[in-house]
């Protein structure tokens, strides 16, 4: 399966005009979610936990939007969560390792888990590559699960630290914050530069980007690399958000969680991602009156969104600010 | 569109009839938490009805007086998922949106070890079960376990079994891989190894098996007497026993590691006869025949082995609250482990474990241990843990 | 005598039991138009996609200007100058004629993944000495009119252009055309002939491959005629065309081949 | 009344439009040769009259019915059967299976002896009935995706470059089938093809698309000797 | 372990294993085949098939061989509802259709859970006996299973190989616009691909249920050994879908036997994975084509 955006021309070509309202939105969106624990401290400290799990998603998410972007859908993503997620716990419970240090080691190890699979995964293509990664994840639970020397089993590993600096709901939220901050200037980075225009001529056709001097494999390896080391540090902050981690966290529900928030936010623009984590993170809370029904109303959701808004929530978004543009005009 | 719009609005209305209104008098909140997405959704479900038929005794009686205010107490779950995240997320939501002080549930190890990592440094008082042993400790004085763990009951059992099957030496084990099985299986080998058991065969199969024969073909071939089907949830121990049977086993078949006696005869049918097990639900105690109306009066359906778990802990926290006349934390707190004796329907209160985890916050209780006769399950007897 | 920029000695390639190319040799010289000929089946796809590394040989050599290149792959033989086109159109249709030329100069560009990454000075510089070069292509290929339209909006004629444009854009050495003219009216032929011809002029060796005779002839000064994956003859196109074996081969006989 | 009436046609790819107004007629009992370069618009006629483009504008009239938009299974109840350029046989089931799936519209008696008619004229395909279409040759294909076609009955049949990617000998012979077959059922033909000289050596009339217009329509003897269509398209 | 008592047993159980793994596949590898979509909700189908023959059987006392195949036919009926309103809008669409399948799954799964209640239950064992033969032993109601999915089988490959129906629905997953031009009604083909494999789907849930146990959640494990399945045969290939089940049901059932259930489990999903590397397409499947 491969997922391809359609893109107009114009759209894809502009690399000026419509650069500083994207610039604007951006920093819009920053300044919200840095302003969040003021505006909701006075109501329900609950919605500062619900913010900060979006940061955490939304890096996880626009990781994987990275290889959308190559046109692939990888359910795999739970495994490198969960690679980043053990080895900043294991560190930080078994050796005392510092937190900072911890947290770095979890991204490299999950994206040097990215860069040995990389060359095998990324030989497979469309829905091939979608089950390989199913199996992938599934295999990964299985080796948490079983591995218990290592990973404690099925037990899970309690009582991970926040780093002692940012130990209190608020600070912690300004830390996954930036770390989402920064994954997205990242990702954007990646998408702005020649690579990311190799990116995308990837997508089109493997064959003619290959014959115009793309090192094609090679980029593509290295933009999963890229992927995992970014979700890994989900992982890791995760970890030490909820100060507990085990196999069940990385099933493929949780890959899922992220295939599902690019698609439903939309897979044409790095907003999609973000704007999809926001929306599958706050329905539940939506619904929570609901319990009962949660779910179902979660798949009508799934269901209407994917035959009435196959761009996502960021089509939905151009969509209405061009009905303003004429309206205005 | 305009269908789906329909059916949109019915399952609103219908969702909203269904959630509890606040009524006069104060209100109590009640938080749980269980899993209500995926293959463990009937513990969430067991959760919420055990919880609400107390809830629904206490209101039948004009609310819980202490104080002299009225309490209406009412429940809010949220779903774990059966994960840390998903524990975590619907304690946070108790805690901080809702302002429960206390919450009942949840179940298993993963949601449980998260929500505790909220629900302590937010002194709010748990009543869960999770096996694992660190789910219990002098530092956790806001939690409670409700039901025993193979730590308390598996040695009563197996030396029960010892006592009547005295010629039956070889034992098989078999768990679900999960963080259950993981955690009871180290338990039972200890248990069975300290009474002089063999344990010859023990096996570790994924949660989603439904066909154990091949499994159980590989324990055919090692003579086995006593096959013991431990923590596998009600389905599974079911199908093990159905199939065990068929694959030609003529053993003991026995479930130390925990209770589901009826689901198993449920899915096993015939193939049930002379199933051994325990539970902790006494039939014949007054409170648990009444609690065993209530529950067939107002959901008909089967009952989960977890509901009078749930519904018990709802009993004693009410107790709690009545006896320390106040629904202040700390004083339901300290209040809960001087109610040794107090009625339940498993019969009397009894806290324990301060041996194995450094604190008295461990529910023990009597072993009602069943066999199935003639497709009825029959009582052969009754054991204590303490 | 001008020096070989492009040999290819002995090369063979076979799919299961069919033995697509064998021991397939020629060489192209510094500036020359060589013409690649032969009836359908006859091998002249895979022989462009061994020689610019999208297959790997079975046998044989490839040798670029003095280097042995065989069984690079098909970037890193564009970053040394041997690029090639597809038979049919291969343009990215969703962006503008002038980004597709663009996207055509990616290996003068793109010098490793890291400075491509954190666009580093020299990587802003290269990208605008490109920038500057799709003009000048542009201009000699005449596509100016429609740099701005999507290329999948062009008719095939200039889309056959435009896969040249994108080809050359990397300045290549040699260039390897696969069927150019395939699916052209006479006239386009004729356009396509001339850009091809100004592209040999600025100094770039070019292979074509085609069945059609007449345009062949009139482009190339030597033609090398492959038949059932082997070399038949090579020649000057008169003397090609009065070949029996060629007319035999291409009028075919009862048994066609598969 | 025409068999076939096409009336300012645009056939249409989502927003992008592949011709822009055709406009011809067919008779019944007659070979047209539809002629031009790659992308000139021959394709996207042929699969607007089977509806498998969108027809954005003008209509198609078999017998003077409208058949505009409608689905293909009924264009071909209609008596219209198309091969497709490149082929396209279904190569993993038997040659004996392509047929009779051409036969689809037909009760099972007749596509038994319908089937024996197509044998007859391609007693190649009877030899290898047997075995799966994509292990044929390039011309063998050729004559079953033209059988396979003819299975239904057609009495209109829509040929997409029959010739393409052919060594010369078989296209020579494909043209000879096509004629003896037309003659023998009276059918009618539409042959799209980039190979204008064959084509029109063996049509009646013929049509030259550019750019998705028609440019010029006359007999196919005066197109063969017009300057214009030896200059542009027979390299003369 | 290696004797012949046992080894007679490992096939015994792995044949059982198998069939059920290629009811459940075909349906699935079929609606990709034909539709190109990746169908997340034929495991929920499994799950209603189960649940129509409890109540068949229960409630309306139908005899059990003919509440089989009633149940699965009244299944297969409702899904055309899915197919109305949610899968034909999404065909040849495979990102889109696979998270609205998706979706799908979740809405049948969870309204099951209301409508049928969470705990798990049973189908009435309906034969009970256990035949010996020698040291083998087969139960009674293994057999019955096994012949019901080897008539099913049978009679689904002779209509996909014999029939006119079939054919076009063979030929339609090959190359859907020329099969249309062959006068094939695609959208009437794709409703009754999509019974059929709903169909069958809920047969196989149906055994499932008389075999091992019913609940809401069932069908996931059946769905995703379909996944593997169908990349061990190839994905769309019928052919493919009966090796590849057999195949996954040998081999759980020898590495169980002979390794334990733990090992067993990892091994066969690296036996697929090194599948999917040494031959991506499959064994039976064709190469995605680069476009």
């Amino acid at each position: 399966m491969t997922a391809r955006p359609a893109m107009t021309a114009a759209a894809a070509d502009n690399r000026g005009s419509r650069f500083s309202a994207s610039h604007m939105s951006a920093v819009a969106v920053i300044v919200v979610m840095a302003a969040w624990p003021g505006a909701i401290a006075s109501s329900e400290s609950f919605l500062l936990y619900v913010g900060t799990l979006v940061v955490l998603y939304s890096v996880g998410a626009m990781s994987l939007h990275l290889v959308f972007r190559m046109g692939q859908v990888s359910f795999a993503h739970a495994a490198f969560l969960g690679i980043g997620g053990y080895t900043s716990a294991l560190l930080l419970t078994g050796s005392g390792l510092s937190w900072p240090l911890a947290f770095c080691a979890s991204g490299l190890v999950s994206g040097l888990f990215g860069l040995l699979l990389g060359p095998i995964v990324l030989r497979l293509r469309g829905v091939y590559f979608v089950l390989f990664t199913f199996i992938l994840c599934e295999f990964a639970e299985r080796v948490f699960t079983d591995w218990g020397s290592l990973t404690n089993g099925a037990g899970g590993v309690a009582g991970i630290p926040a780093p002692p600096a940012f130990s209190s709901p608020v600070s912690f939220y300004y830390l996954c914050l930036g770390v989402a901050v920064l994954c997205a200037l990242i990702c954007r980075g990646v998408l702005k530069s020649d690579v990311g225009e190799a990116i995308d001529a990837i997508r089109t056709s493997e064959s003619l980007a290959e014959s115009n001097g793309v090192p094609v494999f090679r980029i593509k390896v290295a933009i999963f690399a890229i992927s995992c080391l970014l979700v890994g540090f989900q992982g890791a902050l995760q970890a030490s958000f909820v100060h507990y981690i085990s196999p069940a966290s990385y099933t493929f529900d949780e890959s899922l969680r992220f295939v599902v928030m690019n698609v439903i936010g939309g897979m044409n623009s790095l907003w999609g991602p973000v704007l999809g984590s926001v929306f599958i993170i706050a329905l539940p809370e939506l619904l929570r009156n609901w319990v009962e029904y949660q779910w179902v109303l979660y798949g009508v959701v799934l269901v209407l969104a994917m035959r009435y808004l196959p761009g996502g929530l960021y089509e939905l978004g151009e969509r209405a600010s061009a009905l303003l543009r004429k309206g205005g005009a | 569109m305009n269908k789906v719009a329909k059916l949109l609005a019915a399952l609103a209305t219908a969702a909203l009839c269904l959630s509890p209104m606040p009524l006069l008098a104060k209100d109590l909140t009640i938080g749980a938490i269980g899993t209500l997405s995926g293959g463990a959704t009937d513990w969430g479900v067991a959760t919420q009805r055990g919880v609400q038929l107390a809830i629904d005794e206490v209101n039948a009686q004009g609310g819980l007086k202490i104080g002299g205010e009225t309490y209406t107490p009412h429940l809010i779950i949220y779903d774990d998922q059966y994960t840390g995240q998903g524990g975590a997320t619907a304690a946070t939501r108790l805690v901080n949106a809702d302002h429960a002080k206390f919450i009942i549930g949840p179940i298993g190890t993963p949601p449980t070890l998260a929500a505790l990592a909220i629900t302590t440094p937010a002194k709010v008082l748990m009543l869960d079960d999770g096996f694992s042993p660190k789910i219990l400790g002098p530092k956790n004085t806001y939690n409670f376990r409700i039901s025993a763990t193979p730590q308390e009951f598996a040695p009563a059992m197996i030396g029960w079994l010892k006592k009547n099957y005295p010629k039956t030496k070889r034992v098989a084990i078999v768990d679900p891989n999960d963080s259950v099985g993981q955690q009871v299986m180290p338990i039972l080998l200890k248990g069975y190894k300290a009474d002089g058991f063999d344990v010859a065969f023990t096996e570790m199969y994924d949660r989603s098996t439904k066909d154990f024969t091949p499994l159980l073909t590989r324990m055919m071939a090692n003579k086995i007497d006593v096959l013991d089907l431990s923590s596998s949830a009600p389905a599974e121990a079911g199908l093990l026993l159905k199939q065990a049977r068929q694959v030609g086993f003529k053993g003991v078949i026995i479930q130390i590691g925990g209770p589901s006696v009826e689901e198993n005869l449920a899915v096993a049918g015939p193939l049930a006869e002379d199933f051994i097990s325990f539970d902790f639900f006494n039939p014949d105690n007054p409170l648990a025949k009444k609690f065993g109306d209530a529950y067939a009066k107002k959901y008909g359906s089967t009952m989960s082995s977890w509901c009078p778990v749930m519904y018990n802990a709802a009993k004693i926290l009410f107790e709690a609250m009545h006896r320390a006349n106040s629904i202040d934390v700390d004083a339901v707190k300290a209040e809960l482990p001087k109610m040794t004796g107090y009625e339940t329907i498993f019969g009397p209160l009894h806290w324990g474990g301060k041996e194995t985890y450094g604190i008295d916050h461990q529910l023990l209780a009597d072993i009602v241990i069943e066999q199935v006769k003639d497709g009825k399950i029959v009582r052969r007897d009754v054991v204590s843990m303490y | 005598m001008s020096r070989q920029v492009l040999v290819v000695s002995g090369l063979g390639k076979s799919f299961g039991a069919l033995q697509a190319i064998s021991d397939l040799h020629f060489h192209v010289e510094d500036g020359e138009i060589v013409g690649l000929i032969g009836p359908n089946g006859a091998g002249k796809t895979t022989a462009i996609n061994l020689i610019s590394g999208r297959l790997k040989p079975d046998t044989g050599m490839v040798r670029l200007e003095d280097k042995v290149v065989t069984g690079f792959s098909t970037n890193s033989l564009v970053q040394r100058g041997l690029v090639r086109t597809f038979q049919s159109t291969a343009v990215y249709p969703e962006r503008s004629v002038w980004s597709n030329v663009l996207r055509g100069a990616f290996a003068e560009i793109y010098k490793g993944f890291w400075p491509a990454l954190v666009n580093t000075g020299a990587q802003k510089r290269r990208r605008d000495a490109a920038i500057v070069h799709v003009e000048t292509i542009l201009d000699e290929l005449g596509l100016q009119d429609v740099r701005d339209v999507p290329a999948q909006q062009l008719p095939y004629g200039r889309q056959k252009t435009l896969g040249l444009a994108i080809a050359i854009a990397s300045r290549p050495r040699v260039i390897l055309l696969d069927e150019p003219a395939a699916g052209l009216s006479a006239e386009e032929v004729d356009r396509v002939a001339d850009v091809i011809r100004r592209i040999n002029s600025r100094g770039v060796s070019v292979v074509v491959v085609d069945h059609n005779m007449r345009f062949i002839s009139g482009l190339c000064r030597r033609v090398v005629v492959l038949h059932h994956g082997r070399e038949l003859c090579t020649g000057k196109p008169a003397e090609i065309a009065a070949n029996p074996q060629v007319i035999e081969a291409y009028l075919g006989t009862v048994n066609e081949p598969a | 009344m025409s068999l076939l009436e096409v009336e300012g046609t645009v056939a249409a790819y989502g927003s992008i439009r592949a011709t822009h107004g055709v406009s011809f007629s067919v008779e019944e009992n007659e070979i047209i040769a539809l002629v031009g370069s790659n992308g000139a618009g021959k394709s996207s006629t042929l699969k607007a009259i089977m509806g498998l483009v969108r027809l954005a504008e003008g209509s198609i009239r078999i017998d003077g019915d409208s058949v505009s938009g409608e689905r293909p299974y009924r264009v071909v109840r209609r008596g219209v059967a198309f091969s497709p350029e490149g082929r396209r046989v279904f190569a993993a089931t038997s040659v004996l299976e392509n047929l009779m799936a051409g036969a689809h519209i037909l009760p099972r008696g007749r596509a038994h002896e319908r089937l024996d008619q197509i044998f007859s004229y391609f007693p190649r395909l009877r030899e290898r009935s047997h075995q799966l279409a994509g292990n044929l040759s390039g011309g063998e294909q050729q004559m079953l995706a033209i059988g396979r076609a003819l299975m239904s009955r057609p009495r209109l049949l829509l040929l997409d470059e029959p010739s393409l990617g052919l060594a010369p000998v078989i296209v020579q012979r494909i043209g000879e089938l096509i004629c003896e077959i037309q003659a023998s059922e009276n059918l009618a033909v539409v042959l799209a093809e980039q190979n204008s000289n064959w084509a029109l050596r063996l049509a009646t009339r013929g049509l030259v698309l550019e750019v998705g217009r028609i440019r010029m329509q006359d007999s196919a003897g005066e197109l063969l000797r017009s300057d214009y269509v030896r200059r542009a398209y027979l390299g003369m | 372990m290696l004797s012949l008592p046992v080894l007679a047993q490992v096939v015994v159980n792995g044949v059982n294993l198998g069939a059920i793994y290629i009811l459940m596949a075909l349906g699935f590898t079929m609606i990709f085949g034909i539709m190109r979509i990746v169908n997340f909700a034929h495991g929920a189908f499994a799950m209603l098939g189960g649940f129509a023959l409890y109540f068949l059987l229960m409630d309306a006392h139908v005899p059990f061989l003919l509440a089989l195949p009633l149940g699965a036919l009244l299944v297969g009926a409702g899904s055309l509802l899915a197919e109305r309103f949610v899968l034909r809008h999404l065909y040849h669409n495979e990102l889109q259709g696979m998270i609205a399948t998706l979706g799908l799954s979740m809405v049948m799964i969870y309204l099951a859970a209301i409508v049928f209640g969470v705990s798990q239950r049973s189908v009435p064992a309906v034969y009970s006996e256990i035949f010996f033969f020698g040291p083998l032993v087969v139960p009674m109601d293994r057999l019955v299973v096994l012949g019901i999915a080897a008539v099913t089988l049978l009679l689904f490959f002779l209509f996909m190989r014999y029939t006119k129906p079939g054919l076009a629905m063979r030929v339609a997953a090959q190359d859907l616009e020329v099969a249309e031009a062959q006068g094939i009604n695609a959208a009437a083909h794709y409703q009754a691909a999509f019974f059929i494999a709903s169909s069958l789907a809920a047969l196989a849930g149906g055994l499932i249920g008389q075999l091992y146990a019913l609940s809401p959640f069932m069908g996931a494990t059946p769905l995703m050994k379909s996944f593997i399945v169908v990349i061990l045969g190839g994905l769309g290939s019928i052919p493919g879908a009966a090796l590849g089940g057999l195949l996954l049901g040998m081999a759980e059932s020898s590495l169980t036997t002979f390794f334990g259930a733990s090992t067993a489990q990892l091994a066969s999903f690296g036996i697929v994975m090194l599948v999917l590397v040494l031959r991506p397409q499959g064994l039976f499947g064709h190469a995605e084509r680069d476009s």
